[in-house]
């Protein structure tokens, strides 16, 4: 499934290039995921619990930053397998400057297997899309006071 | 086909529900959402708190202008009610569209909303009506509006260990003309688009019109910017189709097997020419 | 002895009797497979995986076996010495991917079982087997057959990069002198999309060993018991005779279960290891995802005509869509459609040209019809095309290219000889039905006002009655033995194995016809292959023409020996025997069929050269297939404003030879239309680009409903075979194979205001309303 | 952990320990031993498994055993009385609208609900009240004739 958009945030480009790509920020807005480890440079795994109303699912997942091209594009990959089936995403950020803001412009693919694959279907599109607004929600939230390099607020790690 | 182990409990008391809702326990309403989803292992709810013993729950009465249906109340029972039949026709026909005859059994109003799922039926017409929904947990109760109801995909405006316990339905104006029409999926029964309509008309002008449409984007939603096209206009077949033509003004259609979002979307605007030419000529 | 004056009952043969089978259908006593308890009996689980393609890195169980209640978990590993799952087909240079009965290193479709629990309650089999964990490291896959014959595609079988499993050509007469004479030619790309066959009751096994006899017994909704036995008794190195098959009730098959799956060898290995009776019942998902589909056709055909309308030729470049293993009769069923390519015409010449291509996919098989409806919509949409193309009525295109009657038997160029025919009678009889000038007056008057109303037409023939033994893998026979028991109640075995089509009811009518006896005297009895002698099974809309033909033989050696004892018993050479009775001509003197089979068992006394017993066997042979016929009418609206098709009319009308229960007929025509039309409109397995079947379940897989069916006006001609005694051609597949096409002809001639020319099924709103709004751009 | 129900099945009272995930279909077949309902799918769309529970014809594969607890089920081996076949299962004999059978018990249990609302249905009302039953043998056209002939006795 072919999925694309663009998100306004509030940050200057070379800013959000970096933000999104911190494992904590990434951590914190990826719903349902605990925390990145790193495995190697540039690849996380992570638990994640996916919740769309009740429906619920534990993936061991990973993720993994490519094709880095500060500050304006990355890849970004994220694989997920649980007992309800298996996810990849597979997503080309581009970071296009403003001055006080910057526009994301993701595309990519989403593959889904298993019994959300075949149960799903019309609610894939759906669901993807507001898994991604939800990311980006919470990204504008988190880094509303990161507008500037440093270091994460110790009130955003519990 | 089988779900995971779960507690149950089924009190038939509803500060008792809303107190052990409170520890973490997952509503069962009607079930008809629910169950497939914890049979296919996609909800594994620890602790299942089965409303259906709550008979404070299940009524339907009208009250000083307004209709209240309790929570627990099955489609059959709205739909197939002479007090919503004849005070708020809308509700009756949108739930006559829902499922089957044994869904219509036993889903229920509240589980219906509770779940928002953007191809329901039942919130197209619970926008249009502009109903309220009360709301209880342990630590009290609260009224919202619909529209501040469904938040998203899923998504509502209930918190945690919070439930739907009545729908508050303004009593229709007898002169008001409605209709809820739907592209059925073939598959599954659920609405590829829903649209409910409600229209005033006074002196031959519509002096109100409603509509709430189901399955074109994230959640249902009011076809605003259609609503204010007819108003105030006699409602004649050019009004309606522009006004219909407005309808998936501003939203990101969903896309599925079933129906791409353009497709989607330009059956928004046919079913909504449908529904609000028979809501139209319903209006006395 | 009485004296009796015999009146002449009336037969029963051709009457609407209602069925003897129903009794305990409807009183929800009928025993299914799920419905068996055999006393310490455990469940099975299969865990499937969720990958098209991918290695299996390793299998971790110990989770699983340490759970409480269950008692074994078997993986590939364990297995390897089972199977393979059985190919019936035998074509040249066919390429048979050893199917296990689970996964080793790699699987290869997504479903493929993986691994099974045991566990003595199917709650904690479904718990443990969330438990076991499979590292798979997934690999490309492909779903699409085009895609997978184009360069650079992922190999579905390694050891075979190109995915082509064979390739088959068949030439009949002279292709490239019939193209070369016309005057016109139409080619069109044709798909016959998947289809998911979708029986109510999903399959099921219950095995059952007994160590101390060393015999194995399994319950399985198969349509096949005997062959079952056979293939099922390789798989697991037991002997034949050893291994009973039983066939409880059967919950519909469609072709489905024509087929002996890896569950059915699975559980009989696990009953054997554990030494406890096991079940296992197929979820519904695991139907979509593992039991055969159908169809997968990718076709592109040429015909070549005169101007006049006259055909000359047809080539055909069928592409199938195999799925990723062969099953029983996988590579097969586009020869069938190679063999129906002519339909009902004077095609002298013909070309086609199968590739058999892998995917990662389930297999398909035989669906309802298996290869013909495929041919069928083939010829009959291209007939629609030419006669559109001739600007000629798809009527008269159609009358003026029929084999005519006085041309019986027919040698077509395809190698068969059409048995019988008026194929002109069933489209008179549909065309008047619909009054088709008045008919179309209304459409042109429709059109004047901007409504898309269509008249589609489809006169179509099949191949039933499956079949002669040569051309079929395992036999194309069949069995029957009746027997007369000591008291003169009359009990058939039968060796096919009836699931809805009602042959206790038919069977039963021919027996009382034959013999006389009251039709509540006799029992039908089928699907246990211990009690019934060997069977070949049901499919192929032969249980009537070929197992009703094996009875009615043996019915005939029985009435010979009844006559024998009658002779004897009345003292005579001048025997009558009608109405249950044998009568003395001279005297009047009469005895009961009871009284001579009682005396047949005594044996006090018998006639020469006469053994004791009152029993006949019968192992049939048809000569030929059969080829029933038929034409079907559909009226279609097409609202433009969505794309909905509103069935105004359909008018089917079949000859299917000589009726022996019109109520019957009537339900299978019913029947097999709702599958056409669920074809044509609605079903369709769709794989997305990295194999997951995204309608892998009812929520997506749209089935026909109630509420979308139309009124289906059905009659008949009758045109007897002369192919068997009964005169019958069989009566299962022809709805299906009428309706598709006459219902996209129908859309398309609604369409034909926007140039259109050719739609592939599904027709669903969204295509429809595409083409209606691009003005007829596809 | 299992709890105590009580359930009145085709007029029999009866009462067993189950598992609150235990299905009412499970408890119908497996436990109850009734085999007339059957399991056709597993997200509520066939309507194989249609039992009236107080007189309500409900999905037994969407509803918990423990949620009948105290409640009248009726399956269809409870619908023929004093071995008299009811109604509606002698109109689906007579009109031949059954082929393999699996479908019918929930046909019969959902011909019941509708014609109790609805003595005399149309077609139409026919086939919309069948929404919730698939049969993939009839095309349906003998199952609607037989609920018009039931309609018809019941209505005489």
């Amino acid at each position: 499934m072919k999925i694309n958009g663009t998100y306004l945030v509030h940050l200057p480009q070379e800013r959000a290039y970096a933000l999104l790509q911190d494992p904590e920020i990434l951590a914190k807005c990826m719903p349902g995921c605990d925390r990145l480890d790193k495995v190697a440079e540039n690849e996380y795994e992570m638990k994640m619990k996916m919740a769309i109303a009740s429906m619920s699912g534990l993936f061991d997942g990973r993720v993994k930053l490519a094709d880095q091209q500060p500050p304006s594009s990355f890849r970004l990959l994220v694989e997920g397998k649980g007992k309800i089936g298996f996810l990849k995403g597979d997503g080309l950020l581009k970071i296009e400057t403003g001055d006080e803001t910057t526009n994301v412009i993701y595309e990519g693919d989403v593959q889904i297997g298993g019994t959300m694959a075949a149960v799903g279907q019309r609610l894939l599109d759906t669901t993807s899309k507001m898994m991604i607004k939800r990311f980006f929600d919470k990204f504008a939230e988190v880094t509303r006071d990161l507008k500037t390099p440093g270091p994460v607020p110790a009130q955003l790690q519990d | 086909m089988i779900a995971h182990i779960f507690e149950y409990s089924a009190p038939t008391d509803l500060k008792e529900a809303l107190g052990q809702l409170a520890s973490g326990g997952k509503p069962l309403a009607g079930g008809m959402s629910l169950i497939p989803i914890m049979k296919l292992r996609l909800a594994a709810p620890e602790h299942v708190v089965d409303l259906g013993r709550i008979v404070a729950l299940n009524y339907i009465r009208e009250e000083a202008g307004t209709l209240h249906a309790g929570a627990m109340t099955t489609h059959y029972q709205i739909e197939s009610s002479p007090l919503v039949r004849s005070r708020c026709p809308l509700l009756a026909e949108a739930a006559s569209h829902i499922g089957d005859v044994q869904v219509r059994n036993m889903g229920t109003i509240g589980g219906s909303a509770a779940h928002a799922d953007p191809a329901a039926d039942y919130p197209a017409s619970l926008m249009a009506l502009e109903v309220q929904f009360r709301l209880a947990s342990s630590s009290g109760e609260r009224t919202v509006s619909v529209e501040d109801f469904f938040v998203d995909t899923f998504a509502t405006a209930l918190q945690p260990g919070e439930i739907i316990t009545e729908v508050i339905i303004p009593v229709e104006d007898p002169s008001a003309g409605v209709s809820y029409q739907k592209m059925v999926q073939p598959a599954s029964g659920y609405a590829i688009v829903g649209v409910a309509a409600r229209i005033t008309k006074s002196g031959g002008k519509v002096t109100k019109a409603r509509v709430g449409v189901t399955g074109l984007g994230p959640k249902a939603f009011r076809a605003k910017a259609a609503e204010k096209l007819l108003e105030g206009t006699e409602g004649t077949a050019a009004d309606i189709a522009k006004a219909a033509a407005a309808v998936s003004e501003g939203v990101e259609s969903n896309t599925d097997l079933h129906a791409s979002a353009n497709y989607r979307t330009q059956m928004a605007r046919v079913y909504a020419g449908r529904a609000l030419s028979v809501a139209v000529s319903r209006a006395t | 002895m009485a004296t009796t004056t015999i009146t002449r009952t009336e037969p029963l043969v051709g009457k609407r009797i209602r069925r003897r089978e129903d009794p305990r259908l409807i009183t929800g006593t009928a025993t299914y497979v799920e419905d068996i308890q055999i006393p310490g009996m455990h469940h099975a689980c299969i865990l499937r995986s969720p990958h098209a393609a991918a290695r299996i890195r390793s299998i971790t169980t110990q989770p699983a076996l340490d759970m409480p209640g269950v008692v074994a978990v078997f993986t590939g590993a364990d297995t390897q010495g089972i199977g393979p799952v059985p190919c019936g087909a035998s074509l040249p240079g066919l390429r048979v991917p050893y199917h296990r009965i689970l996964a080793t290193d790699r699987v290869y479709f997504v479903g493929h079982a993986v691994a099974v629990v045991v566990a003595t309650d199917k709650y904690i089999a479904r718990d443990a087997i969330d438990l076991i964990e499979v590292d798979y490291e997934p690999l490309p896959a492909v779903a699409d057959p085009e895609k997978a014959i184009a360069p650079g595609a992922p190999p579905v079988h390694p050891e075979w990069p190109d995915n082509v499993a064979f390739t088959f050509h068949q030439e009949g007469g002279d292709i490239d002198k019939a193209f070369a004479e016309a005057d016109v030619v139409v080619k069109q790309r044709i798909t016959s999309q998947r289809l998911i066959p979708t029986a109510m009751e999903t399959r099921g096994v219950v095995a059952e060993w007994r160590p101390g006899e060393k015999s194995l017994t399994l319950r399985s909704s198969t349509q096949i018991p005997h062959l079952m036995r056979t293939l099922v008794a390789q798989m697991l190195s037991i002997p034949e005779n050893r291994l009973r098959v039983i066939t409880p009730e059967v919950g519909g098959g469609f072709g489905s279960k024509f087929n002996v799956y890896a569950e059915e060898a699975l559980m009989g290995f696990i009953a054997m290891k554990i030494h406890k009776p096991v079940k296992w019942i197929e979820s519904r998902r695991e139907n979509f995802l593992c039991t055969i589909h159908g169809r997968g056709h990718v076709d592109y055909f040429e015909l070549a005509a005169k101007r006049d309308g006259t055909m000359l030729g047809l080539k055909l470049k069928l592409i199938q869509d195999l799925g990723a293993y062969h099953q029983l009769l996988t590579p097969l069923i586009p020869t069938f459609s190679v063999l129906m390519m002519p339909g009902l015409y004077k095609f002298a010449n013909i070309q086609a040209d199968i590739t058999g291509v892998f995917t990662n996919c389930v297999p398909t098989d035989a669906y309802r019809g298996a290869g013909r409806p495929e041919a069928t919509h083939g010829i009959e949409r291209m007939v629609d095309i030419l006669a559109a193309e001739l600007k000629m009525d798809p009527a008269e295109i159609r009358f003026k290219n029929f084999v005519q009657p006085d041309e019986f038997p027919y040698a077509t160029p395809t190698g068969l000889s059409y048995d019988s025919g008026n194929y002109a009678a069933p489209l008179e009889k549909a065309l008047a039905a619909v009054d088709y000038p008045h008919l179309l007056a209304e459409q042109a008057k429709a059109r004047e006002a901007g409504k898309l109303m269509g008249i589609g037409i489809s006169s179509y023939g099949e191949i039933c009655a499956v079949g002669p033994s040569p051309a079929m893998p395992a036999g194309g026979w069949e069995s029957a033995t009746v027997k007369i028991e000591p008291t003169g109640k009359v009990t058939i075995m039968t060796g096919i194995s009836p699931h809805g089509q009602g042959e206790e009811t038919t069977f039963a009518q021919i027996a009382a016809d034959e013999l006389g006896v009251d039709i509540d005297d006799v029992l039908v009895i089928h699907g246990d292959t211990t009690v019934v002698q060997y069977g070949i099974g049901t499919f192929g809309s032969r249980g009537t023409a070929v197992g009703g033909s094996a009875l009615y033989f043996a019915l005939q050696d029985l009435k010979a020996k009844i006559k024998k004892f009658g002779a004897m018993l009345l003292d005579s050479d001048d025997i009558l025997f009608a109405n249950g009775q044998c009568i003395c001509n001279k005297t009047g003197k009469s005895v009961t069929i009871a009284e001579v089979a009682g005396a047949s068992y005594r044996a006090m006394k018998l006639p020469p050269d006469t053994e004791p017993g009152m029993v006949a066997t019968r192992f049939w042979e048809p000569p030929n297939f059969t080829f029933p016929f038929g034409a079907h009418i559909v009226v279609t609206e097409v609202d433009k404003d969505t794309g909905d098709i509103a069935i105004k009319r359909y008018v089917a009308v079949d000859d299917i030879g000589k009726i022996i229960n019109p109520l019957i007929v009537d339900g299978q025509i019913h029947g097999g239309v709702a599958q056409g039309l669920g074809q044509a409109l609605w079903e369709q397995a769709v794989y997305d680009d990295n194999g997951q079947l995204i309608t892998g379940e009812l929520m997506d897989y749209a089935l026909p409903r109630a509420s979308r069916m139309p009124w289906i006006e059905s009659s008949h001609t009758v045109t007897p075979s002369p192919v068997n005694p009964l005169g019958v051609k069989g009566v299962g597949e022809a709805g299906t194979i009428g309706c598709s096409p006459a219902v996209v002809n129908s859309v398309v001639n609604a369409l034909q205001p926007f140039g259109i020319r050719h739609i592939d099924m599904p027709l669903t709103s969204e295509k429809i309303w595409k083409l209606v709004n691009a003005g007829g751009q596809a | 952990m299992k709890r105590e129900i009580s359930v009145t099945l085709n007029g029999k009272p009866r009462t067993d320990e189950v598992e609150p995930r235990l299905l009412l279909i499970h408890y119908i077949r497996d436990v109850a031993g009734l085999t007339g309902a059957h399991v056709g799918c597993e997200t509520s769309i066939c309507g194989a498994c249609t039992v009236a529970v107080d007189g309500i014809a409900v999905k037994s594969c969407t509803m918990f055993a423990v949620q009948a607890d105290g409640k009248n089920v009726l399956t269809i081996e409870g619908l023929a009385s004093n071995g008299n076949l009811h109604t509606i299962q002698e109109a689906f004999w007579n009109e031949h609208g059954l082929q393999c059978g699996f479908c019918t018990p929930g046909m019969i249990m959902v011909t019941k609900q509708i014609l109790e609302r609805n003595p005399n249905p149309t077609e139409e009302e026919i086939r919309h009240g069948l929404e919730g039953n698939l049969c993939r043998c009839t095309g349906y056209q003998h199952i609607v004739n037989a609920v018009k002939t039931a309609a018809a006795k019941t209505g005489a």
